[in-house]
């Protein structure tokens, strides 16, 4: 690889402009890149980053591929996709061990597991790679009724099923009175990602403000979830006033109770960290339901050599940086 | 026929459009059953108007209008109209639009093509019945205009100005016929003309009308017996009664040019 | 001449169609944009033959739900005009609480549309119809109310009943109006039935329609699909679109002046 | 008798809500309907209450997008049928074309118009004048074509050239025609706006609109809020459709039939 | 005065509109420039049918037409025309009608605020002149497309009944004003008219046309010196004038009626 120049890092020298684009509207699930923001962590490496609110349609992917933003954050899977379509992105870094999407049912019509879904109706993405592991891994078939938005019919019907995010709207559903529980979509055979993302031409043009935003973020990352969270909170509520106060304390609960954000210690998994086998796992189980159609090498959607140093496996960064 | 029941009475009438200068002023008419009275005056004068104050299409604004006793709205299940434009529907045929009054009171279709290919007939036009307005002429769009207010045979018949887009001879054998229809099913008509001629072989009374605002300014008697042959309009008493009208006309006239 | 004159009809659109063609590549060589923004028509073919099952079967499903949205809106849109043309009390009493339902957002009422009309067809065709409702009403209306006033005259003067001057004289003047606000409907059928799928749907009973090709094609990434998918989607417009000019000729040309004009 | 008139024209819409509400409430009580499918009247007007910072700020975000797009829709609309009424040749080539526009669903194209006009205020802008255009085109063209032909043979004898013919003597005719597709457009600019925002939307600089409320409140079961924004939103459809009628009276109350009907 | 150039050629032209009957059959006519042609005959038989071939707004089936030696659409701009109806845009007042050619040439305001004023003082219109047509009264309207056709001053003018609508006195005095206009801006002009005395007073040649189809019975010279005054409507020379064409008038209808 070629020799990155360093930068300073503190000092007089003007803030060096860094966009990142979230996939939502701001939400505690972004909480490490505020806490980053609000504590002075991307100043501290010598970057000024403007975070852009997402919101559907977000086009994540699609921005940071064409330059609309340099880094990005969504679901490990889509990256693999994107670049099998041939959008020139890569992971750099994980934002959480596990993606935070589940399936949420009331406790009067319990799943124990995924299975359980067979024959039912489930409102939930029309095309989800989870839909699809599902059938071709389980056999499990069920009626899909689109994502529309609501949680109204949640509430009307003991035996609705939907997608959601284990940290958001099982909170609304409990609030309004529903014995609302969540089952996490990730398991073993299945564990997509959450991922921090640029694009190729950004990575060869500016290695370290990546390597330096990684740093930063997942530095954020840490002191949200195990320090203080309250200065990133602060910054989510100025943005999100129609968001309760109650509901950044429970966010923040599940993440801890899912282990979402840093893991498993048990498996040896830390934040920030993406293992290559789990990569390569992942592919060729994309590849088996039939998601890419062509095949896609693990170095072409991911790059360890941001990683910082003790998100390794073991804590030590392997000899070889090809990627 | 009957007669010396006043079936159009205007009291003191005037009248103005919207807040415009006055159209109407001082109008005192009492149609009787059975008459055939005439307004003739100079282009603007009122005419119109004062046929849409007997059909209840407009609102007088002072004095009093009533036809058969009643506001003129309440009476016109009596009354038929010829308009100064056709007015034809132009998605119905001639034969339809002749029908359609017929068809607003909801008269059988047997009666109605009978009657409307009688009409046709009567105005000349047989010939022109499955055509759409728009392939109609000038005068072949009046004249069924005319055989439409002509089918429904009423009580009360307005005419403006009918036969202006009509040929003499046309316009000559309409008049007989307008004539022969009211020996065999009399009605009262208020005719509006700018033919003195045609003023004074139809009608037995005629109102000369001057403008700024429109008013009657004499009333002339036509009292030739009835039925009138076309014989009549060569006889020196019918042109004296065509020169009598135009002069009045002239007088008014006179006044209305600066 | 007639017949070149048909020629031209197909020809025309055609270049045009060409240059649209040339403009689309030229847009992608001179941007340098990549296909998973804006693929290539010979990309959308591909992908369209390539799909062509999933698209035939999901097209058939949105054609039904559209089919019956379509219908019912130009039905009750020309009821409910009907029913504003024949009195003034009528509309200033209804008029307003129309407006409010034509504005208020889809997205608010679709748990209310599910719940009653269930999710699935009677939903997509709920939605279609909503969308496709007013604009037959508020062109059926305004043609009403412009009917040329000395035909009204004539039909009062005739002591014709509120009835006859709707039914004989109104409905027929007001036809072009409504046959415009057909033709906007038309159009907004089968898009009004995606959105309604993608609202909602329900794949119970097959592959569920385009409004789901499109959320799963969008989901994917795969955007030559997805554009084959809007290419599906206007080729139904069009059957829509042509079954109201048809409709249009046969009501109008015998009359109107829109299929009359004079030489230049 | 004017003033009266104009008594009734509130009295009427408020009678007839008053009933809606009623029924509204009756339909809570026989259906045994949970407020977070259909909340009760005095519930939303208390979330409307409760919210109204929130309501009108996003409101005033909504309003903007809404306007402009409208404001486009309405110009672009205005020319875009001048352009096809001027000639047969045109609307051959390009008519067909503004059809595959207006039938390719905004969910297909909400990629590439994230990408050019970027998210936010563009996007939404953008959304909302694909919504609103066609009514207003498809109307316009229909009231351009629908001239009296008399008044054509008119220009056609005084040698008028065909952009006089279209300027002085279609143009003005098909004004109403041209009216009923704002009317229309004003009803859809605000929904529009609001779908923009659903789909294109982010919440940059501030609250975000309506659209992002109706996300809000949505996952938070907020169901009254959700219903007081559907109201907030049908307000600013009133403003909109307020200002066309105004406009049309403006426009048409000194010629066309519409504004004087005989008296019945 | 010059003369003798045909301006209006008709060479056994015939017309049918659509697939339907012949309309026109036959028609041979050159008109010279100067001249003052006025077709006269039944209602239905073809006159206006005329005016259009000549104003190119409807096509000829066989034979051909030319004005000024060029096809009539390339000769409107010597043409002006008052149509069978008023025909005045609804959105305009009287004034801004009568200025529409005026704007259409791109004459500047001024003048055409001038000119519009003249003309409407000429149909006795100036206290309408913000009126729109839907204020006007059906003779009002059709003066304001008087003025309208005037204003321009053209070569060729085609007049289609224009005074059918107007009073007696109106009627002669626009009569008048045509031939004062035409002594200071001499045109041509093809002009319908159901009135003989109309037509022998104003013109230097009548064509009697009978219908189904329409064509050229029988053509009248009227040989009276110009300029033309009120009191020749006197003469017995006018009168046997008008008598000859009503005697062929009468000849040609006769046929027609069954
Ligand atoms: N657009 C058309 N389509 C079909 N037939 C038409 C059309 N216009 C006129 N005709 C027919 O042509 C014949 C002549 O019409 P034209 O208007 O020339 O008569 P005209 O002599 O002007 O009569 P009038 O004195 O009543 O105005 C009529 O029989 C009429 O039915
Ligand atoms: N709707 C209207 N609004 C305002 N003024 C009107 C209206 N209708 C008619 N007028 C005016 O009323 C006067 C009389 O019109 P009316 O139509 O009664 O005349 P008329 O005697 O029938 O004339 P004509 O012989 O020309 O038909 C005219 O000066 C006209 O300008
Ligand atoms: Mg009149
Ligand atoms: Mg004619």
């Amino acid at each position: 690889g070629k020799k990155e120049a360093p930068s300073p890092v503190t000092g007089s020298t003007a803030l060096i402009k860094v966009r990142f684009q979230t996939d939502w509207f701001p939400e505690p699930e972004h909480g490490g890149y505020y806490q980053a923001l609000a504590k002075g962590y991307y100043a501290a490496e010598g970057l000024e980053v403007e975070i852009l609110p997402g919101g559907p349609n977000a086009q994540v992917m699609s921005k940071v591929a064409t330059g609309r933003a340099d880094l990005g954050m969504t679901n490990g899977d889509d990256v693999i996709v994107a670049v099998a379509r041939g959008l020139p992105l890569k992971m750099v870094a994980a934002e959480m061990q596990r993606d935070a999407q589940g399936i949420m049912f009331h406790g009067e019509n319990p799943l124990t597991s995924l299975r359980d879904l067979n024959g039912r109706t489930v409102m939930a993405g029309a095309g989800s790679v989870w839909i699809k592991v599902l059938e071709k891994r389980l056999g499990v078939h069920f009626n899909l009724l689109p994502l529309a938005g609501d949680l109204a019919r949640f509430m009307n019907d003991k035996h609705f099923i939907q997608q959601c995010f284990v940290t958001n709207e099982p909170y609304f559903a409990r609030q309004r009175g529903a014995d609302a529980r969540a089952l996490l979509i990730a398991s073993d055979d299945y564990a997509p990602y959450r991922v921090i993302f640029t694009g190729n031409d950004y990575i060869a043009q500016h290695p370290d403000l990546v390597r330096r935003f990684v740093r930063a973020s997942l530095k954020g990352w840490t002191d949200y979830m195990t320090g203080d969270p309250a200065p990133g909170n602060a910054l989510l509520k100025k943005l999100r006033p129609d968001l309760p106060d109650d509901f950044f304390a429970y966010s923040m609960q599940a993440m801890k109770d899912y282990r979402l954000v840093a893991g498993d210690p048990k498996r040896a998994e830390r934040i920030g960290q993406l293992s290559s086998e789990r990569i390569e796992r992942q592919i060729k189980l994309l590849q088996e339901i039939g998601v890419l159609d062509k095949p896609v090498a693990e170095k072409d959607v991911v790059t360890f050599r941001f990683l910082p140093d003790d998100s390794w496996p073991g804590g030590k960064r392997p000899p070889l940086d090809v990627y | 026929m009957e007669a010396n029941a006043p079936i159009v009475k205007f009291h003191s009438v005037a009248k103005r459009y919207g807040d415009g200068a006055l159209v109407l002023d001082g109008i005192d008419l009492s149609v009787e059953t059975g008459d055939f009275v005439t307004l003739i005056g100079p282009s603007g004068c009122g005419k119109s108007t004062v046929l849409k104050l007997v059909s209840g299409l407009s609102p007088w604004t002072t004095g009093e209008v009533t036809v058969a006793g009643q506001a003129p709205r309440q009476a016109r299940d009596r009354q038929s109209c010829i308009f100064q434009d056709a007015t034809l529907l132009p998605w119905l045929t001639a034969q339809a639009n002749v029908e359609l009054p017929m068809r607003l009171r909801g008269e059988n279709t047997a009666v109605r093509r009978a009657r409307a290919a009688e009409m046709l007939s009567l105005v000349r036009l047989n010939d022109a019945r499955d055509f759409y307005p728009r392939q109609l002429s000038g005068g072949m769009k009046m004249r069924v205009s005319i055989a439409r207010a002509l089918s429904v045979a009423p009580e009360l018949l307005l005419l403006d100005e009918p036969f202006g887009a009509l040929d003499e001879m046309t316009r000559n054998h309409l008049n007989e016929e307008l004539l022969a229809l009211r020996a065999r099913a009399p009605f009262t008509a208020i005719f509006v003309t700018h033919s003195v001629s045609e003023a004074v072989f139809l009608s037995n009374r005629i109102f000369v009308m001057a403008a700024r605002p429109g008013r009657f300014q004499a009333e002339v008697r036509v009292e030739f017996p009835c039925p009138r042959r076309p014989e009549l309009r060569e006889q020196p008493e019918f042109q004296a009664k065509v020169n009598e009208v135009s002069r009045l006309l002239h007088q008014v006239e006179g006044v209305e040019v600066r | 001449m007639k017949r070149a004159s048909a020629i031209w009809g197909w020809i025309l659109p055609v270049v045009t169609g060409a240059m649209i063609i040339a403009l689309w590549y030229g847009v992608r060589v001179v941007t340098g944009m990549q296909s998973w923004i804006l693929p290539t028509p010979l990309e959308v073919l591909q992908a369209a033959v390539h799909e062509r099952q999933l698209l035939l079967a999901a097209a058939g499903n949105t054609a039904v739900g559209a089919l019956l949205g379509f219908t019912l809106a130009g039905v009750a849109g020309w009821v409910t005009s009907i029913v504003l043309g024949s009195s003034l009390s009528l509309r200033r009493s209804l008029y307003p609480w129309l407006l409010v339902l034509q504005m208020t957002p889809v997205i608010v009422l679709t748990p209310i549309i599910v719940l009653w009309a269930g999710a699935g067809l009677p939903g997509i065709v709920t939605v279609t119809f909503l969308i496709s409702y007013f604009p037959v009403v508020a062109n059926m209306t305004q043609g009403l109310l412009s009917t040329d006033r000395n035909l009204v005259a004539l039909f009062r003067m005739s002591n014709a009943s509120r009835f006859q001057e709707l039914l004989l004289l109104r409905v027929p003047s007001a036809l072009p109006y409504f046959l415009a606000g057909l033709r906007i409907a038309a159009t907004l059928a089968p898009i009004g039935a995606i959105f309604g799928e993608y609202m909602v749907g329900s794949s119970a009973g097959g592959t569920g329609g385009l409004g789901f090709l499109v959320y799963s094609y969008n989901t994917q990434i795969k955007i030559p699909a997805l554009f084959a998918t809007a290419l599906t989607s206007c080729l139904l417009g069009f059957i829509f679109v042509a079954g109201v000019a048809l409709f249009n000729w046969a009501v109008l040309h015998k009359w109107h002046d829109s299929y009359e004009q004079p030489d230049r």
